[in-house]
């Protein structure tokens, strides 16, 4: 089990109520851990996202290690 | 300074264009993004930003970067605003100068052009009929009808 | 205010672009030519702009009309200083604000190209070496080996 | 015999003295009265230019009138 630092922001944020929590997770990747809290949360569907670990954007299929930080990023709209 | 940050206060614009100043420089082009009262056939009344900022300062800066490289620029720079905006209210500024014009327009648009497809940054629109949402992206409308796609950066 | 004028005192770039603002429009763009450190190898100094400008201000107005025309942006100007101008000085300012940032790139790169061709303006530069010459136009160097032509407009 | 007033600008004004002069001419054209002055003061030779009628883009072939203003455009340099 690893502990992983999930932070939300926009639509996420706003549908989980939360800006970031840690999850105590057996997921190996961030596509697993997304399902996860799919699951728990039911997220709104947005299109295409992307993922970023560690403040870098990531690999949804790369394995997460413990204390890994994890950002789910929803289509941008920025300009 | 950082060639790429965020706001939360209104951009002093001489101070952000007076970054680029460079006696080198003939041409220096700039883009302004500003809070329109409709969008896609809405009347909006405001709008907030909200940014993933460790990573958007990151990735500003490559896209800046990869401008000043792929043009020859001098100078550049952006700044995104965040937190609430009123109508007309500036949301991002982007400059460039360079020793020739074609430089500093190419230089602009690029920065722009990526910053609104790469930067983490969101935009939630509030409407005069009461209604509000989080506008997705400007090539959403394409994907209209395909089923949304998950996990797939 | 026309939207095509001289000016012989510096630029208020607050004013120039307030002019632009219009709830309709989310993009903005501006140029700016500056005056350089150098000019085709030579070291400037200082330079002077002069105009013909009763009919300048005919043919800015219609090269602004021509933009507004041609990528339907919904405000645009263009100041071009004459007199005296120092090292970094601004030297001519357009701006053009349109619903988006397509069409207000456009025309503020269609209005400076179309300014330095034909706008009856000159510029004198003196260099540090002492000397000093009018600089003939853009293009002079293609013709710089046929002979000059007179009278063929 | 026509009076015309011609205008002189920039490397045409320095090289003149004057900024502008009345010309009483036989000249019927503006070619020909650019032709007249090149004679009296040999203008430099600076590329292409351009003519001005009555402050328009004019014709250096059309006929010119009696009271006309007259301006010799050198290549523009603005920017």
């Amino acid at each position: 089990m690893n502990e992983i630092k999930v932070e939300y922001f926009a639509a996420l944020r706003e549908h989980t109520g939360l800006g970031a929590e840690q999850v105590r997770t057996a997921a190996r990747t961030a596509a697993e851990l997304f399902a996860e809290l799919d699951a728990r949360y039911g997220f709104p569907e947005m299109g295409r996202l992307k993922v970023a670990v560690n403040d870098e954007f990531g690999d949804w299929d790369s394995n997460l290690a413990d204390g890994d930080s994890v950002v789910f990023i929803p289509p941008v709209a920025g300009g | 300074m950082s060639r790429f940050r965020f706001s939360r206060e209104p951009l002093r614009l001489e101070e952000c264009r007076g970054e680029l100043q460079d006696p080198l420089c003939g041409g220096y082009a700039s883009f302004e993004g500003w809070v329109r009262n409709h969008n896609e056939g809405r009347e909006v009344m405001r709008l907030e930003y909200e940014a993933y900022e460790t990573l958007g300062c990151k990735e500003g800066e490559r896209i800046i970067a990869e401008a000043m490289e792929k043009f020859g620029v001098a100078r550049a720079s952006c700044v995104h605003r965040i937190g609430s905006l009123e109508l007309g209210d500036l949301a991002v500024w982007v400059g460039a100068s360079a020793p020739h014009r074609d430089e500093a327009f190419a230089a602009c648009r690029y920065i722009i052009d990526e910053v609104k497809h790469r930067v983490p940054i969101w935009k939630k629109e509030h409407y005069v009929d009461g209604d509000s949402g989080w506008v997705n992206c400007e090539r959403c409308a394409e994907h209209a009808d395909t089923p949304p796609v998950r996990r797939t950066g």
